[in-house]
């Protein structure tokens, strides 16, 4: 790549795609030609196939603070079963789990154990700010409420809403899921953070 | 003190309290009552494990820390370590005018939400001494029973589920989402509704919500009796709940217990009845109460609490359905944002449109407490108003906070899977907990 | 010879194949963290751990549950080969049988008397 | 029927009681809280709902409020009856300690002890009377900065252990503290 890539775009995120089918290839695939080519012989990178492979069973941790911990429930109830993405098994210990979705508003006497936590996980890792408080403290700008789980753990996908509906979670990881294939890494190695 | 105080014949219990108190005298700890000791004999000999149920575990019901003391499996110290969920409410609601404090309270309890954001409501609608039109009253008791059901089926959802009946989950959660689908038709979200103003409701009721709202009361005693049938007589279950985490009258009194957690524990108090708000005195319900004082008892009165408020909620409707275009907020144009079109055509009501949104309405002076029956137990708000458009001091009487103090006395000698049904049973929720 | 010992070296073969080829991978495509490796190291305490658990006594009643676990799942290992032989032994290998099983019937009885298994 | 049937005078320390909004309050001194409490289990009131500390610094000194009117009593086309502009009623000392009992019997009767104190009075703790009291006296001192003596564990109870200050006064800032936890290392 000529310069470093920044923004996601960069990386030819293909997510319009979705939204946009009569789009055309993206730079990116225009450049490799990989358009007919992989189709045609269906060739693929190792590294394609692995991340294809992560997302199929990304587990998440139950990390269940306020209000959006009983949506978050609701996802894995029968009518929105976030088993169809292989995430249904949510794991209580960092060490199995992938995803860490931060549902509820953080105060600072549970950033520490947050952090914690967060560092107990296992690369790779992604984590989802759940919900307007985990994102930017929502409606609570005062003495004990982190402004946003970002400033102590480097988020990946931001979901809007108060609570969000299962859907907008769903939504969420749908395109967390889709960056991750397009081969976007996660926000860990972007802002070379954490780690 | 009786623990059941005897009643006129008029009274609507017909649960007798026949069974004698689970144990003599009370379990309270000396030293301290929210925190169980290590027995001196015991911490000589360093046998004890200390453990960290900590804010991050699945069966905490949120970011609750126990710090268990264990001697094998044997749970013989326990220290309740809250304040991981701290938001500031009370801070964050003085900067408020009193139109946005509305939606806070919600937040507090989240699974009975629309109760408290009722105890506010009607906190403020005392001070401003503002009569509240009937159809928004019944309409008010039909959405907080569906609330109270919602939050009893979340409660039996997780409880089952940490004690190994997983099934009842989705069960649970089957229910949940169609009471869920009843608010979002009525308010258009399905948590956090922010449907109660200052004066009424916030809009009127849409016409489809009576027919999908009998559906649900015909078919939820259906759902009540598949959860008996799964769990009631289960011997796991039975096994699991019965006799564990015992608390007595007496103590459940002196810990400040409310709701289900005491009328299990055989004192028959129930708000809704006792100190009637809202239509609850020109409804006909039971209030069940068992003196068995264990976690069974407290699961099986929220079990029959459910299928009262279904009734309740049955009976709400009948009386709503005669009620078609009849107001359903006041209209003290100094409070209650005057309708819309009005704004084209009245001077007045123009001011008070822009006086309302601006500055906010005023409320005065005074300090008040107003108490509800909400689906953990006794919900207080406090509030002091210097006569502004900010409320100076608000104050929630949290009933999980309570609940949470009782952990202590309830251990007794459970072990350490015990722990985890007692915690379940005594349904805290940590945004109620730590405000 | 070698052709008898084929299928067991080929299941052999594989029995260490398939886990080494794990570890290789896992260590292949593993992605160590550079900073902040101090909390990797401690343990999993619901977030709020400080450090290395000083090793902790445990009560006896674990270790003696384990041991009631073998004596009892031993004897069933022990019939597997007698299940197999039984119609070769014929009635003598079922009165065998039926000695073991009453020994350690009389041992459980015991147990159960002594309270034991009550946790 | 209760002691206090005819009126709260019998109560140690009785200083008032005020009718308002269909509720008692009755004031109590500071130094017989432990014994009014007391009298008033004994008395029918097992039950203590809540205890609530109010800082009225600041109360009704900047103007800002002001009393306009209510829905009672009020005809819209007649602005005469708008009712007057009024600051507050000032307040004994700065902080009110406020003790929420309930009488469990039919009918239900509450009632609210008022004690009114300055900065750095100190309170009798209650635990003793009624056990629940414990967290609800953890919370006001850790948030308000009571002091209760007699309290068997007194200690922060929703903030950090080493946090300073008091939230909830009036005078400690409402905006949202420098983060704790950085994302440098």
């Amino acid at each position: 790549m000529a310069d470093e890539p920044t923004r996601l775009r960069d990386y030819g995120l293909q997510s319009e795609r979705l939204l946009w089918p009569t789009k055309g290839p993206s730079r990116f695939e225009e450049e490799l030609g990989v358009e007919d080519l992989e189709r045609a012989l269906g060739l693929t990178t190792l590294d394609k196939a692995v991340r294809w492979a992560q997302t199929k069973s990304m587990w998440p941790d139950t990390f269940g603070l306020a209000c959006c911990a009983i949506e978050m429930m609701s996802i894995v109830s029968s009518r929105y079963d976030l088993a169809r993405f292989g995430m249904e098994a949510f794991r209580s210990s960092p060490r199995q789990a992938d995803l860490l979705i931060v549902s509820g508003r953080v105060a600072h006497k549970m950033a520490a154990p947050l952090r914690q936590i967060y560092d107990q996980m296992l690369e790779p890792k992604w984590v989802i700010a759940m919900g307007a408080c985990a994102s930017s403290g929502g409606m609570f700008n005062n003495y004990t409420i982190l402004q946003g789980v970002d400033r102590i753990v480097p988020v990946d996908i931001y979901v809007p809403f108060c609570p969000p509906r299962p859907e907008a979670l769903m939504e969420g990881i749908i395109r967390l899921h889709e960056a991750h294939q397009a081969g976007v890494p996660p926000a860990y190695e972007r802002r070379e953070v954490a780690t | 003190m009786t623990v059941a105080p005897e009643r006129s014949a008029r009274s609507r219990r017909d649960w007798p309290i026949v069974f004698p108190p689970p144990y003599e005298g009370s379990r309270i700890p000396a030293r301290v009552p929210t925190i169980l000791d290590v027995p001196a004999e015991l911490l000589a000999t360093d046998d004890i494990l200390q453990i960290n149920f900590g804010p991050n575990h699945p069966s905490t019901h949120g970011v609750l820390r126990l710090i268990v003391d264990l001697d094998g499996e044997r749970v013989v110290g326990l220290n309740a370590v809250i304040g991981y969920l701290h938001t500031g409410f009370e801070k964050t609601m003085e900067q408020k005018t009193w139109w946005k404090c509305v939606t806070y309270p919600e937040r507090i309890d989240y699974l009975g939400y629309q109760n408290a954001e009722l105890v506010f409501v009607l906190a403020v609608e005392r001070l401003l001494a503002i009569e509240v039109p009937e159809k928004a009253t019944w309409m008010r008791t039909l959405l907080c029973e569906l609330n109270r059901i919602h939050s009893h089926l979340i409660f039996l959802g997780t409880s089952a589920l940490e004690l190994g009946a997983i099934s009842m989950f989705w069960y649970c959660f089957r229910e949940r989402e169609t009471i869920l689908d009843l608010y979002e038709m009525v308010t258009g979200a399905r948590m956090h509704t922010r449907y109660f103003q200052v004066g009424g409701l916030a809009e009127d009721i849409p016409e489809g919500f009576y027919p999908e709202c009998r559906k649900f009361v015909e078919w939820m005693p259906h759902a009540l009796d598949d959860y008996l049938a799964l769990l009631d007589r289960n011997a796991i279950w039975l096994e699991r709940t019965k006799g564990v985490g015992l608390l007595s009258a007496q103590d459940a009194i002196a810990l400040g217990q409310t709701g289900p957690n005491l009328r299990a524990s055989g004192v028959d108090w129930d708000l809704r009845r006792d100190q009637p708000y809202l239509a609850y005195d020109q409804v006909d319900f039971r209030v069940p109460v068992y003196a068995g004082g264990d976690v069974y008892d407290r699961y099986r009165v929220r079990m029959d609490e459910m299928a009262e408020s279904t009734r309740i909620v049955d009976q709400c409707l009948r009386r709503l359905e005669r009620m078609d275009g009849r107001p359903w907020i006041a209209d003290d144009r100094k409070v209650v944002l005057p309708p819309r079109e009005e704004l084209h055509t009245s001077m007045e009501s123009l001011i008070h449109h822009f006086k309302i949104v601006t500055e906010g309405f005023r409320v005065p002076e005074g300090e008040i407490y107003v108490a509800i029956e909400s689906p953990r137990g006794e919900s207080g708000c406090y509030l002091v108003s210097d006569g502004g458009p900010k409320p100076w001091r608000v104050h929630f009487r949290a009933p999980s906070f309570v609940a949470l103090e009782a952990t202590a006395t309830c251990i007794g000698d459970a072990i350490i899977a015990d722990l985890i049904a007692i915690v379940g049973s005594l349904d805290a929720v940590m945004g109620d907990t730590d405000r | 010879m070698l052709r008898d010992w084929l299928p067991f070296l080929i299941y052999g073969f594989l029995a260490l194949a398939i886990p080494s080829s794990m570890i290789a991978m896992s260590f292949a495509f593993a992605q160590r963290p550079k900073a902040r490796t101090r909390a990797r190291v401690i343990p999993f305490e619901s977030g709020v751990s400080q450090g290395q658990m000083k090793p902790q006594r445990f009560t006896v009643s674990f270790y003696l549950t384990a041991m009631l676990f073998i004596v009892f799942d031993i004897e069933i290992v022990f019939l597997y080969p007698l299940a197999v032989q039984l119609n070769a032994l014929g009635w003598f290998g079922f009165v065998e049988f039926l000695f073991f099983v009453v020994i350690l019937l009389v041992a459980y009885v015991y147990i159960w008397r002594k309270g034991a298994l009550e946790w | 029927m209760t002691a206090f049937a005819k009126g709260w005078e019998g109560l140690p320390g009785f200083v008032s009681a005020k009718e308002s909004f269909g509720e008692t309050t009755v004031t109590v001194e500071r130094e017989e809280i432990h014994a009014a409490c007391e009298r008033a289990r004994d008395d029918g009131f097992t039950f203590l709902a809540d205890i609530v500390t109010t800082d009225y610094l600041g109360w009704g000194h900047k103007g800002v409020s002001g009393y306009i009117g209510t829905g009672t009593g009020r005809d819209l086309n007649h602005p005469a009856t708008q009712g007057f502009q009024s600051l507050p009623a000032p307040k004994p000392k700065r902080f009110s300690l406020s003790y929420h009992l309930l009488a469990m019997e039919q009918p239900a009767r509450r009632v609210r002890l008022q004690c009114w104190l300055d900065e750095g009075e100190s309170v009798a703790s209650v635990v003793s009377v009624w056990p629940t009291a414990d967290w609800h006296e953890r919370e006001q001192f850790d948030l308000m900065g009571v002091q209760f003596d007699g309290h068997p564990n007194l200690a922060r109870l929703l903030m950090p252990d080493d946090w300073e200050g008091h939230p909830l006064r009036k005078d400690y800032p409402i905006g949202g503290e420098p983060v704790r936890f950085s994302d440098a290392e």
